[in-house]
């Protein structure tokens, strides 16, 4: 659907729409887990926006044949495969932490977690 | 409909629905990353994205809980700042070439070796695979670390067993210093 | 191999010897091999800047494919010297860290700490020596994983929460500047600084080119916690364990400001005439600020580790304030910051994390008596202290001097009331750690100082500060000239 | 799970095919979509599969976690030394050109070996991580 070009810019548009829901995931929930699912389609929506203008109608993918002439650009694609890479490392790493909160806090929203955190701060005032 | 995915992902609180939403988003995305040619990208995608992010996704849950105990709410500051980032994007891409012009500078510049002397230079036909083990190989050496921090990160954090209680690791401090 | 493999073996080095370590699995092999690692970076980086002193520039093709092309690395005398700073920082530190890692990660993992240092630091010195927007970004991800696992390893449950809250805003930033990166390429069509800063000339649309800044900048800023992006860090650098607040607060952020200020000058400066736009008003505004909001925070701090964290975000205005006058006399002192707040920071970080095991917290009431218990460590905790008020004598008075003349020749004169009211209030907290540890009875009893190999480090970057204060010629010698580089590209 | 047996024969029959698909992933990225990553998270996933079926105990038996660990560092190891080897014979960090007399051959070794670096490291880390959560135990409620 992103590839009829209903107007010049309208990949872009999709391209944004997607990334701004998921950065709203990320700052507004407070689930950690709905987060990194929001940061997850938030890196996931910028993939678009390299991979869409690389395209070329016409074109095909980026593996050199005697049949074609015309290619599809080949160093987004490159780009990419490492965003994505970072992409899944970030979230192995973040779900580990979670792992951890859960299991020390007992709890994964973050505002039940921020109080603790203060409470642990308040307590050391007592121990001083 | 990836627009539709996206919004479910927003509303809805039941964790597992989102791991399997998000799952098929990723999908989908690789179904419009073959039409866009990049047949390498939605590969890695469909393996990552629906595949091995879904699998720690779940193992996540099972050990931390699936359901978002928070109520829906609608924060202004979170839209706000949204609002703002979206208007920027729209504001930036208003000057960028329009989709598919072979005049853009990304076709013009830079890749257009890679296009005509590449395979010749390296002996092998994929584009994707010569410009990212050779022509960018140092970044796919970063990758490769990357990945490499990311395990042994995730040793740190989550090997043996769980750490003591706090207060007895407390209560350790002032001896072991 | 000879001389030429500089830029590259400074990083490699230290990339290859962390799995060296994982495959060793053993901890005091992990910390001689992360010590020497360390020191081949520093001797690197020496050699580097020996080199390019003098307007000489070092280009590194690596795979031998030509720039665009293939991904280059490029020395100046203004990366240089921060890849000085950055391994200088890491070898005091690396070897401070073995008490500091014995005492508060536990055993098992001790090689996989010295592997995530190694990670962390070979990220941070690839993200400086490179010409390449996007290769920035792969190692600055190495950086910041490693950095989120760092502080994760800190002893309290509060460490886990901090390093997530870090992690969420670290990621949002690097995909902003991901998002930057892609309005660049689209519109010139190149990843090479270099190759970037001729072809955007040429850029019809300015609209994409700022955009492009405008995520970059915030992306940075999240990364450089500049005020108001600088949530993460107070609860990161405090919950930390010592070696690595240490290591980070005198490091991490200035790299990720020198990829701003490289990028403002080096790709957007060719672009736009930098005086059209509203954003050195606005990050003077923000500068100035962070100088005051933050210092008056770090007054109110009960905990000094979080004293100093907020006192770096004021720190940080300093730089970015330096950056915002935009003239000679502000990037000198804007580059010469970079490095004097660099080894205030890490030897303060060092003192107080040695401090905090010794008396088992870093509250200021638990410091109590600290002049009398701990002599030398709080004897330096007051001289870096000095450096950050800026005091004569100390390497943070070149800052400020500067920063001075900058504002006097920029004729902004409230922004030298600004600086005088941020010093008084950095006077203000670090006289609230005299107070505790001189003018206080102490709490604890038959507490020593700590041991040589905590103290010894420490020692080391304290004198730095001084000795930077005193002799200028490497310091001021090399901002200088890096500051007239980076005028000479917008001109 | 283990009771089931025609799954265990399934099983046994298709995790070789997974593992020739990875093979075939890695070594025809040269031509089609595919290397060192893809054909990484393939053996990974077969593993993975082989721990589903017959347990998380039998598959750290067959592909044990020190071995797992160093297969990690083994990877990124494999990658720098083809970047130091290109220095050692003259060339710049990661010059395959002079990997050999012919500078295509040589380019071909490199990407060859890079793209074989990529496949250990990739393969041990997404082993190790399902290993890690897998046998974390679940904290009891409360």
């Amino acid at each position: 659907m992103v590839i009829m070009p209903l107007s010049d810019h309208y990949t872009y548009w999709i391209t944004i729409l997607l990334m701004v829901a998921g950065l709203y995931v990320v700052i507004a929930r407070s689930n950690l887990i709905k987060k990194l699912v929001g940061l997850a389609i938030f890196q996931t929506s910028v993939y678009l926006l390299y991979i869409a203008p690389g395209k070329l109608i016409g074109g095909t993918a980026p593996i050199a044949s005697a049949q074609f002439s015309v290619y599809s650009n080949p160093l987004p694609h490159v780009l990419i495969l490492t965003a994505i890479v970072v992409g899944i490392a970030t979230l192995a790493l973040g779900l580990a932490l979670v792992v951890r909160i859960k299991e020390s806090f007992n709890s994964i929203e973050e505002d039940e977690v921020l109080v603790a955190v203060h409470g642990d701060a308040m307590s050391e005032d007592g121990d001083a | 409909m990836m627009a539709l995915l996206v919004l479910s992902v927003v509303v809805q609180r039941n964790l597992f629905v989102v791991v399997v939403l998000s799952g098929i988003y990723s999908f989908l995305m690789a179904t419009v990353l073959v039409a866009l040619d990049a047949v390498d990208v939605a590969m890695t995608e469909a393996a990552v994205g629906a595949g091995i992010s879904t699998v720690l996704l779940l193992s996540a849950i099972h050990l931390a809980g699936a359901e978002e105990s928070r109520p829906l709410r609608y924060r202004l500051p979170a839209l706000l700042v949204s609002v703002g980032v979206a208007a920027a994007l729209v504001y930036g891409s208003l000057g960028l070439p329009r989709f598919s012009d072979p005049a853009a500078p990304i076709h013009t510049h830079v890749v257009p070796r890679y296009i005509q002397d590449g395979p010749r230079e390296t002996g092998v036909p994929n584009m994707v695979t010569f410009v990212l083990a050779s022509y960018r190989g140092y970044d796919t050496f970063g990758e490769t670390t990357v990945v490499f921090t990311a395990g042994i990160g995730v040793i740190a954090l989550l090997r043996g067993r769980r750490k003591k209680k706090q207060s007895e690791a407390n209560a350790e401090i002032r001896h072991d210093a | 191999m000879s001389a030429e493999h500089l830029p590259v073996l400074l990083v490699v080095v230290p990339l290859l010897a962390a799995p060296l370590i994982v495959l060793f699995r053993s901890g005091r092999a992990g910390w001689l091999l992360a010590v020497l690692a360390s020191m081949v970076s520093l001797a690197c980086a020496i050699g580097l800047f020996v080199q390019v002193r003098g307007g000489t520039v070092i280009s590194y093709a690596i795979g031998n494919w030509a720039p665009p092309w293939g991904i280059e690395y490029r020395v100046d005398v203004l990366n240089a010297f921060v890849l000085i700073l950055v391994s200088g920082v890491a070898t005091i530190v690396s070897v401070y860290a073995r008490t500091s890692v014995i005492s508060e990660v536990p055993s098992d993992r001790h090689y996989l700490f010295y592997a995530m240092f190694l990670l962390c630091l070979s990220g941070l010195l690839g993200m400086t020596v490179t010409d390449d927007v996007f290769n920035i970004f792969v190692f600055l991800e190495i950086s910041s994983l490693s950095g989120y696992v760092l502080i994760a390893l800190g002893r309290e449950r509060r460490a886990l929460h901090a390093a997530f809250q870090y992690l969420i805003l670290g990621t949002i930033g690097a995909t902003f500047y991901i998002i930057g990166v892609g309005f660049l390429y689209l519109v010139t069509g190149t990843l090479n600084i270099v190759d970037m800063a001729g072809r955007i000339q040429a850029v019809a649309d300015h609209r994409p080119v700022l955009a492009a800044l405008a995520f970059m900048t915030v992306g940075l800023s999240l990364k450089a916690a500049l005020f108001p992006l600088h949530a993460w860090l107070p609860s990161a650098y405090s919950t930390a364990p010592g070696a690595v607040a240490a290591f980070m607060a005198g490091t991490a952020t200035k790299v990720s400001l020198y990829v701003f200020i490289r990028l403002l000058f080096g790709v957007f400066g060719a672009r736009l005439v930098l005086q059209d736009l509203p954003l050195l008003e606005a990050l003077s505004l923000l500068s100035i600020a962070a100088m005051l909001v933050a210092s008056l925070v770090a007054v109110m701090e009960k905990d000094l580790k979080r004293l100093l964290a907020y006192s770096s975000v004021a720190q940080i205005g300093y730089i970015t304030l330096g950056v915002s006058l935009a003239n000679q006399d502000g990037l000198t002192a804007a580059v010469v910051h970079l490095f004097n707040h660099g080894i205030a920071k890490a030897a303060l970080f060092m003192l107080v994390g040695g401090a905090a095991l010794r008396l088992g917290g870093c509250r200021l009431e638990v410091l109590a008596g600290m002049g009398q218990r701990m002599p030398l460590s709080a004897f330096c905790i007051v001289i870096a202290g000095l450096s950050l008020i800026g005091v004569p004598g100390t390497a943070g008075f070149i800052t400020k001097w500067h920063l001075v003349l900058a504002a006097a020749e920029a004729g902004q004169w409230l922004t030298i009331v600004a600086i005088g009211a941020s010093s008084l209030l950095a006077a203000a907290y670090v006289w609230r750690f005299v107070e505790a540890a001189y003018f206080t009875a102490p709490r604890h009893h038959g507490v020593q100082e700590v041991s040589v190999g905590m103290l010894a480090p420490a020692v080391i970057m304290t004198v730095a500060c001084v000795y930077f204060g005193l002799d200028t010629s490497f310091t001021l010698g090399a901002a200088r000239e890096a500051a007239e580089l980076l005028l000479g590209a917008v001109k | 799970m283990r009771d089931f047996f025609v799954l265990r024969v399934v099983a046994k029959m298709l995790i070789p095919f997974m593992l020739i698909f990875a093979l075939y992933v890695q070594f025809h990225g040269d031509f089609g979509p595919g290397g060192g990553f893809q054909a990484g998270v393939i053996v990974a996933a077969a593993v993975i599969f082989y721990a589903l079926i017959f347990g998380l105990p039998a598959a750290r038996l067959l592909v044990p976690d020190a071995l797992v660990e160093s297969m990690m560092a083994l990877g990124v190891l494999i990658y720098g030394g083809t970047g130091i080897a290109g220095m050692l014979l003259g060339g710049n960090f990661l010059d395959y050109f002079v990997l050999s007399a012919n500078p295509v051959t040589g380019q071909h070794v490199g990407i060859f070996l890079v793209e074989a670096g990529v496949l250990v490291t990739v393969s041990g880390v997404m082993l190790k991580i399902f290993y890690v959560f897998a046998g974390r135990a679940k904290l009891p409620p409360g």
